[in-house]
């Protein structure tokens, strides 16, 4: 249970994050893997705050503000979403090319 | 208004149409009877409906009766203001496609009197918006009010 | 003394064919608050429907044609199971329909027995009224109280009575069927006594409880010329603010005698279609006390032969149901039974007026607005 | 909780997570991925606990497992299709992506530990709530409220986006 | 007098011993103590809805003039267990077009925070089974896991009809969590704490010798905070005037009406789990946990007078099923957002105006 331990933890979250950025079709897929990235770092920051600086809150008081802005983030990802699926009737990115000319 | 008043009223407008006397030793109401003829009645029902001094607004119900030589109509109206009453009966000879204009456009109310009546009865009823069978199934065959109908064997196939 | 109607205009007032857009719902034959087997079927657009376009005749038994194969006597059976609910106003309705053709007089006694049974059998049905729409509405304790305690007062005396709870055929033609028991009046006046409480305990658990009134205010709004152009007659007429009781303006029976007042509504909304009928609740109950106050003892049936034939001819007879002006047309060519007899029956005219009153209201009021308008299969399918 | 205890735990629930989280990327249906979504979020709030952060715990779990997963669930139930089961759920160059990521996580764990050379001890567990609230009315003050800044943001963003157009 | 909290403490310290001088390590044995704890409460969770179900039909029964369940057992006691018997043995319907994993998962989701949610409730005088010191805010964030729940049933089922019905009643949900938050953070704000033991233990003594020191008598504040917890909590549990959800109100369907047997049993468990949480929320909060009044303190134990004060809240919510009729959806929602939610802005506000107030 070492700070060892946390980062390589927040590491393999965070490249399966991204590889679920990469290769999934769906976007709300990609949504979901962005979520997964932003906790990764929530991870590594309190694991940072947790063991190098025990006194001070600073790291904690960090992730209060990565947690806002993605749910901020999500919301707004999500009402577009919906709104391209009004649109298009389809989540799947391939069929968002309207922009391909 | 007296039925006499009434009358007056009517054949002073229409002067084909006649009452039907009340015959002795036959029970009857004390409403004024009216024979109309089939053609005649859409724009009777629309004078007796919107003229101020009749003002026959609400229509009570609308039935129909089989006297196996004839069909024939009956409606039975009443005026809310003057509290007065009226039965106008239509006789409908032919038997093969008995029809009647229909009264929606006047009385809302015999929308689905007269779906019932071409349901149970067979009589039609022109210009009606919506004229199908309401009470039996789509697909019944005959009308099973008229005295010569033979009821089918309930089929439970 | 009723105001003049002015002539409806045509647009709002006549049924058109249902608009083929939106989403299709079918609501009922089994549905929890469709009252019985009735089907509407609801398009919607979004929330607010577009067109309703109720579905009967799952109840037909076809008493007309019955009618035709039975003596007079015998069709007083098939008449309590028009309206369910209200038996004893069928039977009455009916025979006052065969009494004026037969001209027969009727005893005071049997008259005044008439009038409390019937205003009685009013309140009963009002009670159910009261609990089902409760229920609809989401309150299920007026049911219990309306439906379970006063009804069931109101059944046991019936049952002293006629020895029946629901299918009484306890008014016959020419008077009624038996004389009242012993204490039988004392037992009713002490009902009614008791009744007075009672309503008022509906007023603070339901009438004016805010949540109810608003699912149900300015909902299902109907103005008095809609009402009269679709021949609706009873309650719903009368909330719109249209005063038309038969029992006052084609007076029967001895209720000319009889100090009572119609309650109105003002809107015709949901609430005050309620709102009505619980008032004539309390209208019936003076009704009950002054009849209760004038009866005497004496003769309560009529001197008529065993068999008697109804003179040929025909009579229209009709009276003040709890649900609306109902009345029977009989035709009769002189044999024991009638050639042909129409029954008006107020719930099947009243149900039509859903296909205008629907539209343009919200999904979840549909159920509030069948509701108010109080309607019984048994008397809309016949 | 002795350390033996504890490591043991956070064994358990980092294995958990790293199902979890394959299971988010991998799974056929969007809807199971969001299940198992939930679930590796609800283990990381267990983590942040383990770790101390006890008010972030919570904080996490109702914003995350409370709030934007239940509108993610909303926004797969409205867009889901009967035919979106049978249609392959990664796009072709899966294996590229495979490599970049390993890539990118192998390098990112040597950079933390290369700059961290030794391990510090464990630090005691203590409520933050009281502390994390005067440090954010305090020094973080400029944060707090550029964030609540941003929240507004979003909101008026995603009612404008989420209007039907012909309302 | 026999209070139980110490009681329980001193038996668990003999248990610890006892195993350690049987060879187990000290963190095994605290172990063991501690899953035994969890397993009296589990209990003890599991037997409250039960109680509750019978008591609910009881009181439904008064007020409708009629005696309820009087068959099984004397006095009906033992009606709802004949119930939960009954709904085990009933036949676990999974509708063809459902997905049976989400199906299976639904009455789990929405059942499993309720155990952890009674972690933080002092039901007594050391009675905590542990006093978190982020003890509110636990229970709402836990407590918020259950609407997932109601949404997976809702998409499990397979019908559009119970799907719509879902979405409804998340929404409800979702929406009420807001104002329900909002109207217990004067508390928190007042007291400084949001361990609800401690803020249980703030409110005993008595202003002038009569009236208990609780939040609820505080003049303006205490009075608007209850009102509106009270309502949220009462649309937090679905239940009448907002519930919305299993009506027939608006022809659908509720969420959960393709489940049947154990996972029916399962939601309904939560349902009134939940009213009991709710209850016991709002005894610790407002009307102060343990702390007797009128009798002098110490004649009934502090375990005694929670348990009496939570049952008085519960018939509070049982008595407003059974008077009130059910709101539309919109003007549900309308309520919500427009009427609760400023009114505990405002409620904050002034907390923050006394709270300086008395620091000065």
């Amino acid at each position: 249970m070492t700070l060892y331990h946390c980062i390589a933890l927040s590491g393999i979250v965070f490249s399966i994050g991204i590889y679920g950025v990469l290769t999934r079709r769906n976007i709300l897929g990609i949504l979901m893997s962005i979520e997964l990235m932003f906790n990764a770092a929530n991870i590594a920051l309190v694991a940072f705050n947790h063991y190098l600086h025990p006194g001070s809150l600073w790291g904690q008081g960090f992730v209060l503000f990565v947690i806002a802005v993605a749910a901020a983030e999500a919301v707004v990802g999500l009402s577009l979403v919906l709104a391209i699926y009004r649109n298009i009737k389809s989540v799947y990115t391939e069929n968002m090319n309207l922009l391909h000319g | 208004m007296t039925n006499d008043e009434i009358l007056a009223v009517i054949t002073g407008k229409f002067p084909e149409i006649q009452a039907i006397p009340k015959v002795q030793g036959q029970a009857r109401g004390d409403e004024l009877y009216l024979s109309v003829p089939a053609q005649k009645l859409p724009e009777l029902c629309r004078f007796l409906r919107f003229d101020p001094p009749l003002a026959f607004d609400f229509l009570s119900f609308v039935t129909s009766v089989d006297w196996k030589d004839r069909y024939e109509v009956v409606y039975y109206l009443v005026s809310t203001l003057h509290k007065h009453k009226l039965v106008l009966k239509v006789n409908l000879a032919d038997r093969a496609t008995p029809e009647v204009p229909t009264v929606t456009d006047v009385w809302a109310g015999a929308d689905w009197q007269e779906r019932e009546i071409f349901d149970l009865m067979g009589i039609t009823f022109r210009g009606h918006y919506n004229l199908r069978r309401i009470l039996l199934p789509d697909d019944w065959e005959g009308h099973p009010l008229r005295k010569d109908y033979v009821p089918t064997p309930d089929r439970y196939d | 003394m009723s105001q003049t109607t002015t002539p409806a205009s045509a647009a709002d007032v006549f049924p058109q064919a249902p608009p083929e857009k939106g989403m299709f719902i079918s609501l009922g034959p089994q549905h929890p608050s469709t009252h019985g087997v009735l089907r509407v079927a609801i398009t919607v657009d979004g929330e607010t429907v577009t067109s309703a376009q109720p579905d009967i005749g799952y109840l037909h038994r076809a008493t007309e044609k019955l009618a035709e194969k039975r003596t007079y006597p015998q069709i007083i059976v098939l008449t309590d199971r028009l309206d369910y609910l209200a038996a004893m106003t069928n039977n009455w309705s009916y025979c006052l329909a065969v009494e004026k053709m037969l001209a027969v007089p009727i005893p005071e006694r049997a008259e005044y027995l008439r009038i409390i049974v019937g205003e009685l059998q009013r309140i009963a049905s009002h009670c159910v009224f009261l609990g089902t729409y409760g229920i609809d509405i989401g309150a299920y304790t007026p049911f219990l109280v309306a439906f379970g305690r006063e009804r069931e007062r109101i059944l046991d005396l019936f049952e002293e009575l006629c020895g029946a709870r629901l299918t009484y055929n306890y008014i016959r033609i020419g008077g009624v069927m038996a004389d009242t028991p012993a204490g039988w009046e004392k037992k009713v006046r002490e009902f009614v006594k008791e009744m007075w409480g009672h309503i008022q305990e509906y007023d603070t658990l339901l009438t004016y409880n805010p949540i109810f009134m608003d699912r149900t205010q300015n909902i299902g709004l109907m103005t008095p010329e809609m009402a009269v152009a679709w021949g609706i007659t009873g309650p719903n007429l009368r909330a719109t603010g249209f005063r038309a009781d038969v029992r006052k303006d084609d007076p029967y029976s001895l209720y000319p005698q009889l100090k009572f007042d119609i309650p109105v509504g003002k809107q015709g909304d949901c609430w005050e279609r309620y709102q009505v009928r619980v008032s004539e609740m309390r209208e019936s109950l003076k009704m009950i006390e002054q009849c209760l106050d004038r009866i005497q003892p004496g003769e309560w049936m009529a001197k008529l032969p065993k068999v008697y034939r109804v003179p040929a001819g025909e009579g229209y007879g009709h009276l003040e149901a709890p649900r609306g002006d109902l009345g029977f047309y009989i035709i009769s060519d002189g044999s024991p039974s009638p050639y042909r007899m129409h029954i008006r029956a107020p719930s099947f005219i009243n149900l039509q007026v859903l296909q205008q009153l629907l539209k343009g209201w919200k999904v979840a009021d549909v159920v509030a607005i069948l509701g108010s308008v109080d309607i019984v299969l048994g008397e809309v399918d016949r | 909780m002795s350390p033996s205890l504890s490591s043991l735990v956070f064994y358990a629930f980092s294995a958990m997570l790293v199902v979890t989280a394959v299971g988010v990327v991998t799974l056929r249906n969007v809807f199971y991925s969001a299940v198992s979504l939930v679930a590796a979020l609800t283990i990381v709030a267990g983590l942040f606990v383990l770790l101390g952060a006890d008010f972030l715990g919570a904080a996490q779990v109702l914003v995350y497992v409370g709030g934007i997963l239940i509108i993610m669930l909303f926004v797969i139930m409205l867009s889901q299709q009967p035919r979106d089961l049978l249609q392959r759920q990664t796009n072709d160059q899966w294996i590229a992506g495979l490599f970049f990521a390993l890539t990118i996580g192998v390098s990112l764990v040597r950079a933390f530990t290369y700059f961290v050379s030794q391990t510090p001890p464990d630090g005691d567990i203590a409520p933050t709530s009281a502390s994390l609230g005067r440090l954010l009315l305090g020094e973080m003050l400029l944060p707090f409220e550029a964030v609540s800044l941003i929240l507004l943001a979003a909101l008026v963003g995603a009612v404008v986006f989420g209007q039907e157009k012909n309302a | 007098m026999f209070e139980l909290g110490p009681a329980l403490h001193h038996a668990f310290e003999l248990l610890r011993g006892f195993a350690v001088s049987h060879g187990m390590s000290r963190d095994a044995a605290l172990l063991l103590s501690k899953i035994i704890q969890a397993n009296i409460l589990v209990l003890g969770v599991a037997v409250i809805p039960m109680v509750l179900v019978y008591a609910e039909r009881k009181v439904s029964a008064f007020m409708q003039a009629r005696l309820g369940p009087m068959h099984v057992g004397p006095w009906g006691i033992l009606q709802t267990f004949a119930d939960g018997v009954k709904l085990m043995l009933k036949e676990d319907v999974v509708p063809a077009g459902a997905d049976k994993w989400v199906h299976f998962l639904a009455p789990v989701v929405a059942v499993a925070p309720v155990f952890v949610c009674f972690a933080p409730v002092p039901f007594g005088q050391g009675l905590t089974p542990v006093d978190l010191d982020t003890g509110v805010l636990f229970i709402f964030a836990v407590s918020g896991v259950s609407t997932i729940g109601i949404l997976l049933g809702g998409w499990g089922s397979g019908n559009k009809f119970s799907m719509l019905g879902g979405l409804r009643a998340a929404a409800q949900l979702l929406s009420y969590e807001i104002p329900r938050v909002l109207s217990v953070i004067p508390v928190l704000m007042w007291y400084g704490s949001m361990s609800l033991g401690t803020i249980a233990l703030a409110q005993h003594g008595r202003w002038l010798g009569i009236l208990p020191k609780w939040f609820i008598f505080y003049p303006v504040i205490g009075q608007i905070a209850f009102l509106i917890f009270l309502i949220s909590s009462v649309a937090e549990t679905n239940r009448t005037p907002f519930d919305i959800p299993e009506a027939e109100s608006e022809l659908v369907a509720g969420f959960h009406t393709e489940f049947s047997g154990l996972k029916f049993a399962l939601f309904f468990l939560a349902e009134y789990a939940y009213v009991f949480l709710a209850s016991a929320m709002g005894t610790a909060l407002f009307l102060g946990g343990g702390d007797g009044f009128l009798l002098p303190n110490g004649i009934l134990p502090s375990w005694i007078w929670f348990l009496l004060k939570t049952f008085a809240l519960v018939f509070l919510f049982l008595w407003f099923r059974w008077t009130y009729p059910r709101l539309r959806i919109d003007r549900l929602m309308q309520f919500c957002w427009k009427f609760l939610m400023p009114w505990s802005f405002v409620n904050i506000a002034l907390t923050g105006l006394l709270v300086l107030v008395r620091q000065r």
